[in-house]
């Protein structure tokens, strides 16, 4: 039986090569070397597939391929660098969903690309292929320096899409703020990333030897690490390891307060945020937390810590989408703020619950933006909602889908997004309720559910509903088949996901065996020790309690509260907003608005402090120029000013010679004499 | 004769021999003439003479005694010379004061 | 003789490149300039060192012939390569051949000369690289500062007489330093009777150092090693005695700032492992803290400054300080990640700053302008070069699978828990922010010059780039790339000759 | 072979210079016009090189060195000839024949040149004689051998202001200090009673009351050679003389005649005032020596640091590399272990200082031959028309300044590394400091040549002639500063082996 597993490189690899043959030959390829991204990302998810079905089969891999370097480290032994592949539950839910993802987003840019006359193909095509090659490298990586090193070659991907446009002025500022914040998150992920491998020898994600094991068996006394700082206790150490990596996740899953990069990354094309939101680089920091779930769930702080900035992220993104009038940029917020319900849930010792939100966002979301794009195309690429409305009609299919889309961001019954976003709330009160910091997230978390109802279908309506509001929404462009066909699959997807795992159900009506997705992480079909659901529950700070009528009243009480939260944000939209011709309502809203509409004014504080730090530079070049080089120039010119005085002796009289010869020679005869004591 | 010469103890002679080449040093140092300069030089070289010789008789070898000779006709050569470069000094600047020539310094 | 026939075949090309005329000098220097690159591809296939040359382990291509004998101690004509200095030979080999081909667009006057000292450098450098005897070394290091004297001088930019004077009176002060550093340590030596660098090294480790005129061992050790570091931190170039750096760079013309910056100054740091921190490792690491402060320091002010900057070319050069502060920080924790970390930034470096030199040229030759403020999308005018210039910027910030990054994350990783070093933590995290700092002022450089639209005044067409400007860039970013994804090809005999010295050291505390 | 020979066979060198001067007198006579500068220039350089062949063979076949039987003393040992006389006698025949190779261009429109030849030869003899002389006597009378023609040649331009001015300076310095070295003699003869360097090296030993007398004398000496060698305070004459002389004469008084007043300071202090005796009479002129080093040096190098003229400039420079050289002496020490190791290096500096010293003196020369002017600016751009020769020039300047690959840079580092090795840090760092002051002004000139633009187009249309005389010196000088540093063994070990043979 062949080896599925030593294919895996391919998924990596071949869209990597779409990006060589596109960066190569592209412009002598048909639609600028599309259909090589396309067939690449096809390949690499039929092989997820493969992958998945294997690992299904109760397979998984722990492999390292090739040694990166490897010399002597602290500590007994050599720290060896080196990649591989982690081939588990996670790691192939993941890549099936990246590349599925990826191979829509391809098939949609040939409408919303190709279609409309776009220059540099290849080099957008190629971008692409480089984006998915990196995010699957991310994926499938077995230790954190290769997973740091994807990451960082996720950032650079994201760098050169946002700013694909790079002749106008936008594109390029946007794509600089992404890189740079995220590196600020990284500067820290590196620092965690050296902090590893110094404090266990390692950076291998699974397997006895692997870090998260180290932690473990150190923490339980069963073992020891390789080296802790001088007088920092272990337990500490390993929180602040954790937090370390953190930076780096909080940067790339635009968690606050590194989230400012997002918003303005809607300079990019639409197909380009699609790939970002859904799948791939906001998705890798989340994802990089469930992949070493074992080592946070050591750490109550980090996780607490998790769980509130993911709640308040949640609310606090939330709330600037409320105002919004760009149709992507409502998506944007939505973005931020979901992913802090992942990582609430994450904090929250939800696992499974983060995983599967990830799972079900990654579709509803990447819908939404390419039914945004199929708005846009619509459009002519005029994002204002308030010059939309009435696009129902004329764009049946986009509209349904994108319904579809919104009703699972909003959390409905039954939509995908209901189930993955109740089982969050749930898991965070249930382990909240004994823990002050948890309960905060949670409620925070649960504060966000009917504001995001609210600007969702605040932008439903704005788009699709009441008369159009413009020459070019009473006639939009039609948009093709390839911008519907994705559009279908995903609409699909948004509404079924959710079924997976639908473990409310199965805990009310006690119907075992639909919680798939919760046996599925739980290595039920087979996995790798240490890396299940419930040896992260073990390892975990948190205990469950419950309210009035014990689990099944709490489910209940969660699930109503939320889904009526729910319910109540979209009437109040419907309210406001679903009328023939709407108009604005934030003045309701005073003073807020404002900072609404500024984000909290946090762009303006990161400005200003890039301008403090460019003062800073000026001050040092200043000084560099003034003193330092100052300092070397004046011995220069005292040796000069000394040589003309010295200069000045040779007065040119003879005599003077013979007078300044004798004394030179007297001063001599008296210094030897003097010392000599021959007068004596 | 030889008895009173000797009969003098050598730091007189010792005595004589600097007092000579000071007057000498003092005229070098004083004079601005060429020509008195070159004077005062051999009185400087005559006070070396001094010396040699009655340290020669001193102690009794003639060594000194005949370096004197080899001196006194050097400095006739030197002299000669000197009175040479004097002149062409005269001819390009029209005098022999050696302070007026100063077209190079510092 | 393999080394001698490369040195010597340099130093005749040179001369016959002196003596060709002008309009082909340039091709020619480019064929003459392949073979060395050829025989230091030999010399690596061939590679049978193992060890570090100083201490004791087998030199590769060694030869030893008495050269002359004075005071009683012989010098001699000593050279040979071991897993430290080949790699700076490959570097060396490979970036002239580049830097030359980059010359035929600027470089437009007295070629025959100018190519002639360009090969003359590369046979001086090939000589400091394998020398093992202090004297033949020291007449290297020395005659390398002639031609690079003359590259700036002659075809430099407007302030070429001021920058070229003062790195030359700068960098020479700082050699005579190091040169009575070194000579009192080699007295303070009574019984070694040669000036060999192995022998001079194993007798210190033997504890050869004896009372010199009254100064205690210990001392005398302490004097020699704050001489020597002072004197080469000149040449790597470390804050405070950096400034002729950014002068020299900016007008020096291009391929002379690519071998500046690309090899000239990994001689410093070269010097700094080989005596320094080989020959006095207790002292270095008795040292340590004060060290890897000027290393951050490096690091930190030197990215600012950077940040500060209006002229490409000083941005890079600026920058440069900076990296070389990783490499200082890499070799005084004495770990075998952190010195062959060291060691192999010298080449990563080598090779990006060449690139980003290079590219800049590039840029020059179009616009004759190397001011932020003076154009903006010249990546709609010539996308080659800016893809590429983009690329070797990545490459500088540290883009993980290219050289820069191996270098830091080894410096990294070694340091971070170095025994050697008080506060090791500590250090490595400030001397990363460099890593953030340096994404800062390029992201913002390329952004205002390279992106947005095409603006530029003036009164010509400005196309792509000839094909031979581009050429180098390409082939050094593939250099970069590979090296970045199988770093072994290096690392492996790097930090076979690393491991001696990191064993060498005695840990106090 | 010195056995099959007469021992007086040793002093072949000096015998062929006189020679070659008596002859020079002869050729005159014989065609005493303007044309027979050729014949004159022919006779000077064969008659120089073969003293330098037979010195150098003299030195080859090992005469009066420690392993062929000790150094040969004739005429009641007031001549001594040893390698260092010999080695010594090598240095001023090729400066000889040098000088005497380009003053043929240079006076070429001379009215009577014939003088000229034999004068310098006359001097090169005199110089050849001091460095075999055994004798306080000897030392005086060849001293004043080399001093006389000097004057005559210093003021050989009889209608130049300049060259007179010069002369009538470096006369009257002259003078005074020969009065004041004789006076030393007289003292040191006063108060040891011998004349023979043995004989005063004994009396020294065994002082009675006398040493105020004694060390009186020794420090006149030490100002005779001070101005032989052109060192603080007895410099004053050396810039005026060296820029006023003509170039030829400039270069071989700056470096035959300095390294004459060098080989006298060798023997004398090594040989007739010891350093141990000495110290032990409380007379330290190791310390006056090292005094006289530091400010020499010093002096020269800041002075020439801010000079226009380029002459001037290598005249005052000549002054630092006095300063040098200096420490071979100042350097010393009673029980030092490197001594022979300092004064071989200061001997081997002065060998290497002779080509590149005179060379750049003689590039001066070509430079007054074309008319071309003499400040640093004059010189801009020269190196478009002369390259080679500008090229010459650049290694005279570099190997001044102690560069590699030059030969200036390994006599230099000997001689700090020997000053080092005695124990004498601070003469090293005085010397550094210096080296380093150097290399600006001298990179001036390299500047000058090679990177600046010349100061008008038409500037450079003086160049119109290709002394061939000239160029010939100029380049042998330049390839002997650049072959001495792989051939530098030889040298240096010569050097030590005549140092050793003092101690």
């Amino acid at each position: 039986m062949i080896d599925v597993f030593s294919y895996v490189p391919a998924i990596v690899l071949l869209p990597f090569f779409s990006f060589l043959v596109a960066l190569g030959v592209g412009k002598h390829l048909p639609k600028g070397g599309a259909f090589g991204g396309i067939a690449a990302t096809a390949g690499s998810f039929l092989l997820s597939l493969w992958v998945l079905a294997t690992v299904a089969g109760g397979e998984a891999a722990n492999r390292t391929l090739y040694t990166w370097a490897d010399a002597g480290g602290i500590g007994p032994t050599d720290i060896e660098l080196s990649f591989g592949i982690l081939i588990d539950p996670l790691s192939a839910l993941m890549l099936v969903i990246v590349t599925l993802v990826a191979l829509l987003v391809h098939v949609f840019s040939l409408g919303y690309m190709n279609d409309e006359g776009e220059t540099g193909l290849p080099r957008y095509y190629a971008g692409l292929g480089l984006f998915s090659a990196s995010m699957l490298g991310f994926v499938v990586a077995d230790n954190l320096l290769m997973a740091f090193m994807f990451f960082e070659l996720v950032g650079l991907c994201s760098y050169l899409l946002i700013g694909f446009h790079f002749r106008e002025p936008g594109p390029p500022s946007a794509a600089k703020k992404a890189f740079l914040v995220t590196r600020f998150g990284d500067y820290f992920f590196l620092i965690g990333v050296v902090a590893v491998l110094a404090t266990f020898g390692t950076a291998q994600f699974a397997g006895e030897g692997s870090f998260p094991a180290l932690a473990e068996a150190a923490l339980n006394g069963s073992g020891s690490v390789a080296w802790t700082p001088g007088g920092v206790e272990l337990q500490t150490w390993l929180t602040v390891v954790g937090l370390l990596v953190l930076g780096g996740v909080v940067g790339k899953s635009a968690q606050f307060p590194l989230h400012t990069w997002l918003p303005d990354a809607m300079e990019g094309p639409t197909p380009v945020s699609a790939l970002i939101h859904a799948a791939t680089m906001v998705a890798a920091g989340v994802y990089l937390v469930a992949r070493m779930y074992g080592f946070y769930a050591l750490s109550p702080t980090a996780l607490a810590i998790i769980a509130f900035i993911g709640g308040f992220t949640a609310l606090f993104a939330a709330t600037m989408g409320l105002v919004k009038d760009e149709l992507k940029q409502v998506l944007a917020y939505s973005t931020i703020s979901q992913y802090g319900y992942m990582m609430l849930a994450l904090g929250a010792g939800g696992y499974v619950a983060a995983v599967f939100h990830l799972t079900t966002h990654a579709f509803f979301k990447a819908l939404l933006f390419l039914g945004a794009g199929a708005v846009i195309i619509a459009m002519h690429h005029n994002e204002d909602m308030w010059d939309m409305g009435g696009l129902k009609s004329k764009m049946p299919v986009t509209y349904y889908t994108f319904l579809a889309g919104s009703l699972a961001l909003a959390g409905i019954f039954p939509f995908a997004g209901f189930w993955s976003k109740d089982e969050i709330l749930y898991e965070a009160l249930v382990h909240g309720l004994n823990d002050p910091l948890l309960l905060g997230g949670y409620l925070m978390g649960l504060l966000a559910v009917p504001v995001t109802a609210f600007y969702t279908f605040r932008m439903v309506f704005l788009t699709f509903h009441g008369e159009p509001r413009s020459a070019t929404a009473r006639d939009p462009e039609p948009v093709r088949w390839n911008v519907k066909g994705p559009l279908t699959v995903l609409g699909v997807l948004a509404v079924v996901t959710g079924f997976i795992n639908m473990v409310p159900v199965q805990k009310v009506l006690g119907v075992e065996g639909i919680d798939l997705l919760h046996l599925w992480l739980d290595n039920h079909w087979g996995g790798i020790d240490g890396l299940s659901s419930h040896h992260y529950a073990d390892i975990g700070p948190y205990s469950s309690g419950y309210l009035v009528g014990g689990e099944v009243g709490t489910v209940l009480v969660g699930a109503a509260v939320s889904l009526g939260l729910a319910l109540g944000g979209l009437l109040v939209a419907w309210r406001l907003y679903n009328v023939p011709s709407p108009t604005e309502h934030t003045a309701k809203l005073g003073g807020i608005k404002d900072v609404l509409y500024n984000n909290y004014y946090l762009d303006e504080l990161q400005v200003w402090l890039a301008y403090r730090t460019e003062d800073v530079a000026g001050g040092a070049n200043t000084f560099d120029q003034g003193i330092i080089d100052g300092v070397v120039n004046g011995v220069s010119s005292v040796s000069l000013f000394g040589g003309s005085r010295v200069r000045r002796l040779q007065s040119g009289v003879v005599s003077q010679y013979a007078t300044l010869l004798t004394l030179g020679l007297v001063a001599l005869l008296l210094a030897l004499g003097v010392s000599g004591g021959w007068f004596l | 004769m030889t008895a009173v010469a000797a009969s003098i103890p050598p730091q007189w002679y010792l005595l004589l021999a600097t007092a000579v080449f000071c007057i000498g040093l003092f005229g070098v140092l004083t004079r601005n003439d060429a020509l008195y300069f070159l004077m005062s030089v051999e009185l400087m070289m005559n006070a070396a003479n001094i010396n040699f010789v009655a340290f020669a008789l001193y102690y009794g070898d003639l060594t000194g005694q005949v370096f004197a000779l080899f001196v006194i006709a050097l400095a006739a050569a030197e002299v000669a010379i000197g009175i040479g470069i004097i002149l062409v000094l005269y001819r390009n600047f029209g005098v022999t004061d050696v302070t007026v020539p100063t077209e190079m310094r510092w | 003789m393999m080394i001698e026939a490369l040195i010597g075949f340099t130093f005749v090309a040179a001369l016959l490149v002196l003596l060709a005329p002008d309009e082909w000098a340039g091709r020619l220097a480019f064929a003459f300039s392949l073979l060395p690159f050829a025989g230091a591809l030999y010399l690596w296939s061939g590679f049978d060192g193992a060890g570090n040359a100083l201490t004791g382990g087998d030199i590769a291509y060694a030869t030893q012939i008495e050269w002359l004998e004075v005071g009683g101690r012989t010098v001699s004509w000593f050279v040979g390569v071991d897993g430290i200095s080949l790699p700076l030979v490959v570097l060396t080999t490979f970036l002239v051949p580049l830097a030359i081909v980059s010359a035929w667009t600027p470089i437009d006057a007295r070629q025959s000369q100018f190519y002639g000292l360009m090969l003359f450098m590369e046979a001086n450098l090939l000589g400091v690289f394998t020398a093992l005897d202090f004297f033949l070394w020291f007449v290297f290091w020395e005659a390398v500062l002639v031609p690079m004297y003359f590259l700036i001088g002659v075809w430099g930019g407007p302030r070429r007489k001021y920058a070229a004077i003062k790195f030359f009176v700068y960098t020479n002060a700082a050699s005579l330093l190091m040169f009575i550093g070194f000579m009192s340590l080699t007295f303070a030596l009574g019984d070694t009777q040669s000036f060999a660098l192995p022998e001079i090294t194993q007798a210190i480790a033997s504890g050869g150092l004896e009372t010199w005129f009254g100064i205690s061992p210990d001392r005398i050790a302490m004097i020699a090693f704050v001489a020597m570091f002072a004197g080469f931190a000149v040449k790597v170039p470390i804050v405070p005695v950096h400034t002729w750096l950014p002068d020299a760079h900016v007008e020096a013309p291009t391929p002379v700032s690519v071998l500046l910056a690309g090899v000239l100054l990994k001689m410093g740091t070269y010097a700094l492992l080989r005596f320094n921190f080989t020959m006095l490792p207790d002292q270095a690491s008795a040292l340590a803290v004060p060290i890897a402060a000027i290393a951050v320091i490096s690091v930190i002010y030197g990215a600012m400054l950077a940040l500060a900057q209006k002229d490409l070319k000083r941005i890079v050069a600026y920058s440069s300080v900076s990296s070389m502060g990783y490499v200082i920080l890499g070799l005084v924790v004495f770990t075998e990640y952190g010195v062959g970390g060291a060691t192999f930034q010298m080449v990563a470096h080598g090779l990006i700053s060449g690139l980003m030199f290079m590219a800049v040229g590039v840029i020059y030759n179009a616009t004759h302008t190397r001011m932020v403020g003076d154009m903006s999308g010249m990546a709609d005018r010539m996308p080659v070069a800016v893809g590429i210039l983009v690329a070797g910027a990545f490459g500088y910030m540290g883009l993980p699978l290219m050289a820069g990054f191996a270098g830091e994350f080894f410096i990294f990783v070694g340091s971070f828990s170095a025994p050697a070093l008080p506060y090791a933590p500590l250090f490595t995290a400030l001397a990363m922010f460099g890593i953030v700092i340096v994404a800062g002022y390029l992201l913002s450089a390329m952004q205002s010059t390279l992106f947005g639209p095409f603006e530029l005044e003036t009164d010509y067409e400005v196309g792509p780039a000839p094909f031979h400007d581009v050429a180098p860039l390409a082939v050094l970013l593939v250099a970069i790339i590979v090296l970045g994804v199988a770093p072994d090809i290096f690392f492996e005999m790097i930090r076979d000759a690393a491991l001696p010295v990191v064993e060498g050291v005695t840990i106090n505390g | 072979m010195v056995n099959t020979l007469p021992q007086v066979a040793a002093l072949l060198p000096v015998f062929l210079l006189a020679f070659t001067g008596l002859a020079l007198l002869l050729v005159d006579t014989i065609s005493p016009d303007a044309r027979s500068n050729t014949s004159m220039a022919v006779v000077g350089a064969l008659g120089s090189l073969a003293a330098l062949a037979a010195s150098v063979w003299l030195v080859v076949s090992g005469t009066g060195s420690a392993d062929t039987g000790g150094a040969i003393t004739l005429f009641a040992e007031a001549i001594k000839v040893d390698t260092m006389a010999l080695f010594f006698t090598a240095i001023f025949a090729s400066v000889t024949a040098l000088v005497v190779v380009a003053a043929h261009d240079y006076f070429h429109d001379h009215a009577s040149p014939a003088a000229f030849y034999s004068l310098v030869v006359f001097a090169a003899t005199g110089m050849a004689l001091l460095a075999a002389a055994n004798s306080l006597a000897v030392v005086f009378v060849a001293l004043e051998m080399v001093s006389l023609p000097s004057y005559v040649l210093v003021a050989y331009l009889k209608q130049d202001r300049g060259s007179v001015e010069a002369g009538m300076k470096y006369f009257l310095v002259g003078a005074l200090s020969s009065a004041i070295f004789l006076f030393g003699i007289s003292l040191v003869y006063a108060a040891t009673g011998s004349l023979l360097f043995a004989g005063v090296a004994e009396g020294i030993g065994s002082l009675a009351g006398l040493a105020g007398v004694a060390g009186l004398g020794i420090v006149m000496i030490v100002g005779g050679v001070a101005y032989k060698t052109a060192s603080v305070p007895f410099h004053f004459w050396a810039p005026e003389a060296y820029e006023g002389a003509p170039a030829p004469v400039s270069a071989f008084l700056s470096s035959a005649s300095k390294a004459a007043g060098f080989v006298v300071a060798f023997r004398l202090f090594t040989e007739a005032f010891p350093v141990g005796a000495s110290l032990t009479a409380g007379i330290d002129w190791v310390l006056a020596f090292g005094v006289l080093a530091a400010v020499t040096m010093t002096l020269g190098n800041f002075a020439a640091a801010v000079q226009e003229e380029v002459k001037r400039m290598l005249a005052y420079s000549s002054i630092g590399h006095a300063g040098y050289v200096l420490i071979g002496v100042a350097a010393l020490s009673q029980s030092g272990s490197a001594n022979d190791a300092v004064m071989g290096a200061a001997m081997a500096h002065l060998l290497v200082y002779g080509f590149m010293n005179t060379g750049a003196f003689l590039f001066v020369a070509m430079a007054e031959r074309w008319g071309v002017g003499r400040t640093f600016e004059d010189y801009a751009g020269l190196s478009r028309r002369a390259p080679v020769a500008s090229v010459a020039m650049a290694v005279f300047m570099f190997s001044l300044a102690g560069l590699p690959p030059f030969a200036g840079f390994f006599s230099k580092y000997f001689l700090f590394m020997g000053a080092i090795d005695n124990g004498f840090l601070w003469l090293a760092a005085f010397g550094a400091v210096n080296s380093v002051i150097s290399l600006y002004y001298y990179s001036r000139v390299v500047k000058a040549l090679f990177i600046d633009d010349p100061a008008s187009s038409s500037s450079l249309d003086a160049i119109d002639v290709r002394p061939t005389g000239l160029y010939a010196a100029v380049v042998f000088a330049a390839v002997a500063t650049v072959l001495l540093l792989p051939g530098f063994g030889p040298v240096i070990e010569t050097a030590e082996a005549a140092a050793s043979a003092l101690f």
